[in-house]
Formats: structure tokens, sequence, C-alpha cells
């Protein structure tokens, strides 16, 4: 196999709102003549998830709120395990950023009659903190940074796969990435000094899921092989009202919006009776977790709507109220045939968010010299769950992060490094297997795969669920190593691309129902029937797996609470619980 | 199409505009007055006002006409660069000349 | 062939030379074109070559022409488009193709850039966000085309760039009058001088299409009709 | 391959114009030719002034003036659309408007001829 060599020096890996500000930060950073690359799965923004967010940007900008309120509500959502150092980054360094995607990027965010910028509360939050543009504040944000991108010379390598990350000969560092070109089918090395990985996460294992289709934990399953150890795998976050329209629509597990049932939408179930109030004193205005959760047990006992999940009714607020409030969701839903506004609409628990992801330090870097992560791909800021609004602070602040840290770590690097040419075989072989296998359906395991993640992985746990969908995996995988893809041409082969997006899902799933294993309690989004207790909060843990040698280990590791103890706060004293009002 | 050009298109039509109406109302007339080709032709006959009409009128349609159809000959015939601008030259020369000639058989004593 | 339960779908297969392939393909309940092209490479013709993302409408990386019309593929319900049930798959139109119904989008965005559509600072980081008048006319003017996805329907309408290599198209165009009109914009002279060349929005024959099809109901005539305004307005002033 | 995102009353008002232009583009040196040639020597006068009684003549002449005056027409309305800052629904009015008085030209044309 023939592989074509390129060199640069700062390699970025995806386009989301952690590769952009990456590119941007690494350009106005590093050193005059240092080459820029982006490489990027998709085309250049427009995929990804930063590009879906819909509700909007965490930051405190005053009027009461604090950084210190933001991140004790990154603390307390995250129920202690979130690495404190990195939730205060976050939240500090969101103020910085924020003002950097309105001034410098020309971001257009709503504002209030006054003209400051409008801020809302999700759930979870004890302020008016979530800065949007309208319910498409990530189209906004990837859309301008795709422009400032576009225009500055940063290498672009689109539809561009990163399938593995090829160490040094010793090991000691990172030499380069290697790629499939999906266009040419090529395959494509590029060594540099340093490379961020920004690809995402995305937990789209799961039968229901709201990420876009080019995410498929590649990235995760790219550091596993190298031996990184990631954190916090057990922690998938749902939504809990993702439409549910079939099995043959893509259109299914995409979020209908938070803000439904925020304005007073219904939850019933197959018999048309609201049931939230049966788990949880606010209904339908839980949190995420308790309303997956709260779905989910009415689907197991087949009080389901006709697809199987429950339904959302609006109705009673007034088709022409809810109309006005909610254009986009009522639009979306009228064109996969659904009238939200006066009928009702099917729904069901959704993965929407991995919380896992590769251990860094709060300046994005890894224990590999030479790779740094950031964005949904890296674990520690929100710990078991992720408030919503957190997540494109986060993967902007961090990109952002690690491209000042790339320019500055730059300099004191010296020349490019050689790559392990067995790994880099090795890697090249485990991408070509499918080719020499006989050709099989792709889709049909990745349908299993999704059906045992969804059943024995989901949203409520046990031991003897994931010891089976463990197995269930492990024999999916095996099937998956004997099908075969017809590789007469390589050109922007899907069906190729199909096979080794399972390939990344098959490893990472393997993964995510070992920490759940190792999480003997309940805990965010992790929630085990058989422990459902959440555990003292003083002796939190978090589960760090790690491959070595072919063999999974995960091991528990003890939070470090740097800022804050449980039970404390860093509020000053008399500051109110909340500066929300109650929901109306 | 660039601004310069865009704009003496958009002047052009705009000076042709109530020149026009003026030749269409003056037809009009003509016709439903039941004056023959004869009669038309004796009062625009060594009017300078006439002339300056209807050489305006010739001036900018040759600049209208020339731009429009170099637009024409480049999005539906493809001509490019020197080729195009060389039929617009050509097609503006024509129609100035042409409708100076018809304008001078009009007007000319 | 095609009847109660079953469509025939003809899908573009090949580059700019090329032919229409015939599929049958079952007939579901809630079914958008992007589904059935993806079933078709799921389970009919692994080779199939086509792109999406965000499966929502959010992206815009699924445009496709269907039976003639550019259109999002993830937000068109089959029921909508299926003629005696039979329908006609091709590539996006007016963008070169790269395998069967994905084009490269680079010529659309290259003209994104050179029309300036890109915000040009006045502000840094370090400064406070500006109160700004929500209701401000040139902030309403900018905001209305602002929830562009660049999905390239309207590019590919547009008879214009289809006879014009060199026009920057609508969906550019409309950034640009976007970029002129924002308060925070320090640069606007360039933009009118970016959108006055021999590609600029003086091409723009007012032919609509871009406006009728934006899935987004967006209006980029209105945009460029704008910028010819103002580039008109400034025709004078520079000269005088 | 099919065309169905013509369909629409721009598209089509886009198209008429350009052949009114056009066909204006090509017939107008004719004119042009035929005055030049008829009233700048005496001699083919008497021709011309016979021959322009021929209803043929008078037809095409006509013809002309209609081109001239849809072209002029669709023109104006499309400087409108351009320079002058109205909301669609007023765009839209204003189109059907100059569309509904190109007819009446027409039809007032025709009755002249
Ligand atoms: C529907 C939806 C709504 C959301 N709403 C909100 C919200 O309101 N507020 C909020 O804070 N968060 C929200 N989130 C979460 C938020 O989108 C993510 O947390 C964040 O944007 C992740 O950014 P990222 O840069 O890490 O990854 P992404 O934006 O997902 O980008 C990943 C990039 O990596 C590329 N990539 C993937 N694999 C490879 C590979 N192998 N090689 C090369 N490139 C690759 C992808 O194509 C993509 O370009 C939402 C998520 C979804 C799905
Ligand atoms: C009488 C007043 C006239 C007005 C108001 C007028 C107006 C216009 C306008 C605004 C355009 C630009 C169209 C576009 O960009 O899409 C145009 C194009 C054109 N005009 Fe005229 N015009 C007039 C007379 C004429 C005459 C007499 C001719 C004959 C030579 C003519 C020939 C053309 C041609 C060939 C085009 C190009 C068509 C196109 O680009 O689609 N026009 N006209
Ligand atoms: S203007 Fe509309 S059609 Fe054109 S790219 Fe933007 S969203 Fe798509
Ligand atoms: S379709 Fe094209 S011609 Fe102008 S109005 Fe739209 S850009
Ligand atoms: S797949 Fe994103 S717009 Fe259709």
């Amino acid at each position: 196999m023939q592989i074509e060599r390129h060199d640069t020096d700062i390699l970025i890996l995806g386009t989301g709102g952690a590769g952009m500000f990456a590119a941007l930060h690494a350009q106005q950073s590093a050193p005059p003549g240092t080459k820029i690359t982006i490489a990027v799965k998709g085309l250049i923004g427009k995929c990804g998830c930063t590009r879906m967010v819909q509700g909007g940007y965490n930051v405190a900008l005053g009027g009461g709120d604090t950084v210190e309120r933001h991140f004790m509500d990154t603390i307390n959502g995250g129920k202690w395990l979130p690495n404190q150092d990195m939730a205060w980054k976050l939240c500090e360094q969101a103020v910085v950023r924020i003002r950097e995607l309105e001034n410098e990027i020309g971001c257009f965010f709503d504002r209030n009659p006054d003209g400051s910028l409008h801020q809302k509360a999700f759930a979870g939050q004890t302020a008016d903190r979530t800065v949007h543009k309208g319910d498409l504040t990530g189209i906004e944000i990837i859309n301008r940074l795709m422009e400032q991108v576009l225009s500055r010379p940063v290498e672009k390598l689109q539809e561009h796969r990163a399938i593995g990350l090829i160490p040094t000969t010793d090991g000691s560092a990172l030499a380069g990435v290697l790629m499939i070109d999906m266009r040419s089918g090529k395959f494509r090395f590029v060594r540099a000094k340093t490379v961020m990985m920004g690809t995402g996460g995305g937990p789209t294992m799961y039968k229901y899921h709201t990420p876009s289709g080019d995410k498929t934990m590649d990235g995760l399953a790219m550091a596993l092989r190298l031996g990184l150890p990631l954190r916090d795998m057990e922690m998938v976050q749902f939504h809990p009202t993702g439409l549910l329209a079939g099995d043959h629509t893509k259109m299914t597990g995409t979020v209908l919006e938070e803000g439904l049932r925020g304005a007073g939408g219904q939850l019933l179930n197959g018999a048309e009776n609201r049931f939230m109030f049966d788990y949880d004193p606010k209904g339908e205005r839980a949190t995420r977790d308790v309303v997956s959760r709260g779905i989910f047990a009415e689907m197991r006992k087949s009080n389901t709507s006709e697809h199987g999940g429950v339904y959302i009714s609006m109705a009673h607020l007034g088709p022409e109220n809810v109309r006005a409030k909610f254009p986009g969701m009522v639009k979306r839903c009228a064109d996969s045939g659904f009238d939200l506004a006066a009928g009702k609409v099917e729904v069901v628990p959704t993965a929407h968010y991995f919380m896992g992801g590769v251990v860094v330090d709060p300046d994005t870097r890894t224990a590999m010299e030479g790779l740094y992560v950031a964005g949904e791909d890296a674990g520690g800021a929100h710990g078991s769950n992720r408030l919503g609004g957190n997540g494109v602070a986060n993967s902007t602040v961090y990109g952002g992060v690690a491209g000042d840290v790339m320019g500055a770590d730059i300099r004191r690097m010296g020349a490019l490094r050689d790559p392990d040419e067995t790994v880099l075989e090795a890697e090249i072989a485990r991408a070509l297997r499918p080719l020499s296998n006989k050709v099989a359906p792709i889709q049909p395991l990745r349908d299993k795969l999704q059906d045992a993640m969804w059943e024995d992985v989901g949203v409520m746990r046990t031991q003897t669920g994931l010891a089976r969908g463990l197995t269930r995996i492990a024999d999916i995988h095996d099937a998956l190593l004997q099908a075969g893809v017809a590789g007469d041409n390589l050109a922007f082969n899907l069906t190729w691309h199909d096979w080794l997006n399972m390939a990344s899902l098959c490893e990472v799933s393997e993964v995510i129902a070992k920490a759940g294993l190792a999480r003997e309690n309940s805990r965010g989004a992790h929630f085990r029937e058989d422990f459902p207790d959440s555990g003292a909060m003083e002796s939190s843990y978090f589960t760090v797996a790690r491959q070595t040698g072919g063999t999974l280990d995960v091991s528990r590791e003890a939070v470090q609470f740097t800022i804050v103890k449980p039970g404390e706060t860093i509020l000053p004293e008399n500051e109110p619980l909340s500066l929300v009002e109650a929901a109306e | 199409m660039t601004l310069g050009l865009y704009m003496a298109q958009r002047i052009s039509a705009l000076i042709m505009a109530p020149l026009v109406l003026l030749h269409i109302g003056v037809m009009i007339y003509a016709i439903q007055g039941g004056l023959s080709a004869a009669e038309i032709l004796g009062r625009t006959k060594g009017s300078i006002l006439w002339f300056a009409v209807y050489g305006t009128f010739v001036a900018a349609v040759s600049v209208h006409g020339a731009i429009g159809l170099r637009t024409v000959l480049s999005e539906w015939m493809g001509l490019r660069g020197g080729t195009l601008n060389a039929a617009a030259w050509a097609i503006f020369a024509l129609l100035l000349v042409l409708g100076m000639l018809a304008v001078h058989g009009v007007t000319a004593r | 062939m095609a009847n109660e339960t079953h469509m025939s779908v003809s899908v573009w297969r090949g580059d700019a030379v090329g032919s229409f392939q015939p599929f049958e393909v079952k007939v579901e309940d809630n079914q958008t074109v992007l589904d059935v092209v993806a079933w078709i490479q799921q389970y009919a013709d692994p080779t199939l070559s086509y792109r999406y993302a965000c499966r929502v409408g959010m992206c815009g990386s699924c445009a496709m022409m269907v039976n003639g019309t550019p259109r999002w593929t993830c937000r068109t319900h089959v029921k909508k488009v299926l003629v005696d049930g039979h329908m006609q798959i091709a590539p996006l139109r007016n963008l070169p193709v790269i395998k069967d119904l994905a084009t490269d989008m680079d010529p659309f965005f290259d003209k994104w850039v050179a029309a300036e559509g890109v915000h040009h600072p006045t502000l840094t980081r370090n400064d406070p966000i500006e109160a700004l008048d929500p209701a401000a006319e040139a902030r309403v003017e900018s905001a209305a085309g602002i929830e562009c996805i660049n999905c390239s329907v309207c590019y590919a309408a547009c008879d214009t760039v289809a006879n014009n290599p060199d026009f920057l198209g609508p969906a550019a165009l409309q950034r640009a009058w976007s970029v002129y009109n924002d308060s925070k914009n320090a640069d606007k002279q360039a933009v009118l001088d970016a959108v006055s060349g021999v590609g600029g929005c003086h091409n723009c024959h007012s032919q609509g299409s871009c406006a009728v099809h934006c899935p987004n109901a967006l209006n980029p005539m209105n945009a460029i009709a704008g910028l010819k305004r103002e580039t008109a307005r400034n025709f004078f002033k520079r000269r005088s | 391959m099919r065309r169905g995102y013509r369909n629409h009353t721009l598209w089509v008002a886009y198209l008429l114009h350009r052949l009114s232009g056009v066909a204006l583009a090509l017939f107008l040196p004719v004119h042009f030719w035929v005055l030049s040639y008829a009233l700048n020597q005496p001699e083919h006068l008497d021709g011309f002034l016979r021959w322009s009684e021929m209803g043929i003549v008078k037809f095409a002449e006509f013809g002309l003036v209609f081109l001239l005056a849809a072209h002029l027409f669709g023109g104006l309305r499309l400087m409108a659309l351009e320079w002058l800052p109205w909301t669609s629904g007023q765009k839209t009015a204003a189109a059907g408007a100059v569309a509904a008085s190109t007819l009446i030209a027409g039809v007032f044309l025709m009755r002249a001829i």
C-alpha cells in the first residue's frame, strides 16, 4: 500500500469549536513561519456538533452572576467529579472567549432591548447565564469561525479522516497522524511537532443519538490504541427528548429542544397520561438525567407510543403560542410529518454528549509529548454531567488554550520526529482489513451495536446488563472483523468508512461498559439500578481506563478537591442559592 | 460585469426611459391622429430639438445595448476577456454609426 | 416498478460524466430523501457516495438536486417530491462533482471569502462587549441573512452562477451584505470593493431563484440589491 | 435533467427581459439602417414611404415598439427592485403592477395597428 507523506508544524484534527479556535490561536501565538494544518473528516465547519448547538453558551457576565457561581454550578452539576482546575479555567476563560467571539470573530448574539447580551438559564444553573443566537447558536459560532479559518493561511485537509496516532519508535512522543484522504481513498501520513485532537467524541453507538453522522469516537479509539488513559468513560449524557420517527429515518434521535419542557410541554405515555410526577416532584422540569430515566422506565413498562417512546404535547399552550415561540422546532417537526404545535410528537431519550475523554491537564497537554486534546475528546471538565451550555464553552475555551500552548511549546521543540514504522504499518493493515474479507453489509452490525448499547449500557444499568452488553459488543466486534467491504474503488467509499466507524465505536463501547461496571454507584449521567446510591461525595473517585498490550484495565482514582470540598462553597457568605426565579 | 459597466448600463437606461416613452407616445399619437410618415418627417427635419432627442437616445442605446449584449454573449455564448470586450466595442460602434445615420436621416434637412 | 409500497429512484452515478442508475426503494412512513440515499448505500449499492453530517438542516452539507430542484435532502420528506412514485436525485448543480452525489464545495467557500464575507474587527477580546440596539436598522438588515447555513442551494438554483463562473453567487454576497451592515465591522469599503469586481453583485439579474429555494427562507436577492444600492451610491460619492 | 427550480415569476420576468433586450438589440440596427437608407438618399424616400405603409412592415415596427415597452417596464421594475429599499411584499406587488401595465401597453399597441 502506497502512502503519501506530508509534513507540517502544528496539526489540528477536527473543525468544531475546539479545532477552529486551536487553529486561530496557534496562528496568533506560534512563531512566524510556523506551518499550521487543519484536517477534518468532513468539510471545514460543516461537520461536528458545535454547529448543532442550539441553546447556547454559558458565561458569567455580571448582573449578579460571577465566575465563582458558574464554577459552583459546574461542580454541583458534575456531582463533584470534575477536575476542579479544568472547571475553573473553563468558567474563567469563557468570559474572555465570548468577548473574542463577539468582538474579533464577529458573532451575532441575541440582545436585550437595552443592548446588552441576552442570557437565559438552562436547567441546573443558578443564574441567567446562557448567551445565545436564537436557538441556532452553534451555526452562528461555527460559521463565523469558519470564515476566519478559511481566510487565513492555514493548510486545509478536508475529508481527511485521522485513523491512527503514530508515536516515535521509543514511544516517548507523538510523531504524527495517519489519515485517509477520503476523496481519493489514499493513505496520508502527516508528521507534526504538535498535534491537537478535537474530534469531538460522540456517543453514536446508541440506538438513539443526537450528534452528527461524522462523529464516531475515532479520537478516543485512537487515544486508546496509543495507550493513553481515558477518564469518566461511563458518563454518557442522554437528552430526554429526541425525536422518534421510526428506525428507517436519520431524523430519529435528533434533539427536540429543552425549552419545550421548560415552557410547559407535557410528557405523555402510551395511554396519554402524564407520568413524570410519578418520578420526580418537578415533573417534566426535572433535570435531563431524571427525565430520561423517567421516560426509560415508562418505556420498560411498555406504556409506549406507536414507535415505542412517549409523547411530548404542547397543544395545551395554544398552537399559535407554540408556533411563535419555537418556530424552528415546529418547522423541523413539520418537515418530517409531525405537528408539534397542535398535535403530539413521539420522543425518546437520546445519547447526546460524552463526558468521558482523554486525561489532560488544564493546558490540554496529555501524557504523550506532542499530543494535546481539547473539546469533547478531553475528559475532566464536566465530571459526571455536563451543564447545558458548558459544552460549547468548553470546546471553544480549551481549543484556544491548546492553540496558545502549542504555539508556545513548539518554540522549544526541535525537528520533526520520525514515526515508528511498525505502528504505522499496523494501523494501515488495520484499516485495510475489511478489504480482503468476504463482502457483507455493515449497517446491520451498527444496528445491533446500537441496540446492545441502548438496552444494556444505556440510561439505566445493572451489573448483569453491563456484562451482557460486553458479550454482545465483543460478538459484534468479532463479526465486524470478519465483515468485508468491496475495495475496487476506495475513493469516497462510504461503506469502507462505515466499517472504520464501527471499529472505533466497538472499541470505545467496550470501554464505556467496562467503566460502567467499575463505577458501583450512581452519579450524574451514570445510573446503576443495583447501586442507586450516589456514594459519599468526600470519597469521590473517577474511573480511568487504559489499554496496555491488548488488555483494557479500568481503575479508580480519587478526585482531588483542589478548589472546593464537598459541602463547601466558594461563593461569598449570604449569597443567595439561586438568582433564577423558580420556573414560572 | 463590474460596477462601472453596471452604472453605465443603468444610467443609460434611465436616460432612455423618458425618451422611449416620448417616442412611443409620438408614434401612438401619429397613428391615432393619422399622421403619415411624410408628415412626421416634415416636423423632425431641421429640428435641433428632435436631433438632440434622437441623438441622445442613440448614444445611450449604443452604450446600453453593447453592455447588455456583452453580458448575454458572456453568459450564453461563453465569451470572455479580450474577445468579449472587442465584441462589445463592435456592437457599440455598429449601433452608434447606424443610429447616427438614421438620426441624420430623420433630422437633417 | 413503482407502486404503493415501493418507489423508483434514479440516482446520478459518476462525476462530471455519468448516468442515472435506477433503484427500487421501499416507501416508509417518515422518510426523507437523505434516508433514501442512505438506504441505497447501506443495502442496495455500497459504492454510492454522498455527503451529510447533522441530518437536521443545520450543517448544509446534504443538498442535492431532487427532480431538478436543489434541496436540503435531510429535511425533505419523500412525499413532497415523489411524482408518480418516482424521483430523480443528482449532485448539486454549479459545483464540481467529486463522485456520485458528493460535490466539491470549495469554489462556493472561496467565493465566500473573496466577497469579504469575513468579520473585520474593530475591538479585541480585551474590550467589553458593546451594547447594541437589536432594533437598529443596520442591525436588523445585517441579521436578516445571518442564519445562512451555507448549504449552497441558492448557488445551485442561480442561473447566473451557472453561466458566469466568476459570479460570487447569492450566499457569499448575502454574507458580504451582513458584514457591511454590522456596526462592529471595520472595513466597509473593503466589502464594497470586493463585491464590485468582475464577479461582483452587479452580475445578479434578480432571477430570485435564490430566495425562492433557500430552505431557511432567506432572501439573498434582497441583500444583493442592498449591495447594488450601496455601491451605486458610493460610486458618485467617491467620484465627487 | 429537469429544471424545476425555474418555475417562478421572477425567473420568468428575467427571461422575458433578456429576450426582449436581445431582440431589441438585433432589430434596432435594422430599424436604424432602414431609416438611414431611406432618408439619407432622396431617391429612396418615395419607395420607403410606400414601403412603410405595408402591413407587414408596420407590424414589424410595432413589434419593435412592443418589445421596447416590455423591456422598458421590465427594466424599470428591475431598477426599482434594486434601488428602492422595499420589503419583499411591496416588491411582489410592484412586479405584479408592472406586469399588468406591460400587458395594458401591449393591448393598447395592438389596437393601434
Ligand atoms: C444537537 C446538539 C445540541 C447541542 N447543544 C448544546 C448547547 O446548547 N450548548 C452547549 O454548550 N453544548 C451543546 N452541545 C454540545 C456541544 O456541541 C459540544 O460539546 C461541543 O461543540 C463539542 O465541540 P468539539 O470541538 O469538541 O467537537 P465537534 O464540534 O463535534 O467537532 C468535532 C470535529 O472533529 C471531526 N472529526 C471527527 N472524527 C475525525 C477524524 N477521525 N479525523 C478528523 N476529523 C474528525 C468532526 O468531523 C468535527 O469536525 C450540543 C450537541 C449536540 C449534538
Ligand atoms: C427604454 C429603456 C430601457 C430600460 C429602462 C432598460 C433597462 C435595462 C436594464 C435595467 C437592464 C439590465 C438587466 C439585467 O442586468 O438583468 C437591461 C439589459 C439589457 N437591455 Fe435594456 N433597457 C432599455 C432599453 C433597451 C434597448 C433600447 C435595448 C436595445 C438595444 C436594450 C437592450 C438590452 C440588452 C441586450 C440587455 C441585456 C439583457 C440581460 O442582461 O439580461 N435595452 N436593460
Ligand atoms: S442563503 Fe439559504 S440557500 Fe443559500 S446557502 Fe444560505 S441557507 Fe443555503
Ligand atoms: S438567483 Fe441569482 S441572479 Fe441574483 S437574485 Fe439570486 S443571485
Ligand atoms: S445533513 Fe446537515 S443540513 Fe442536511
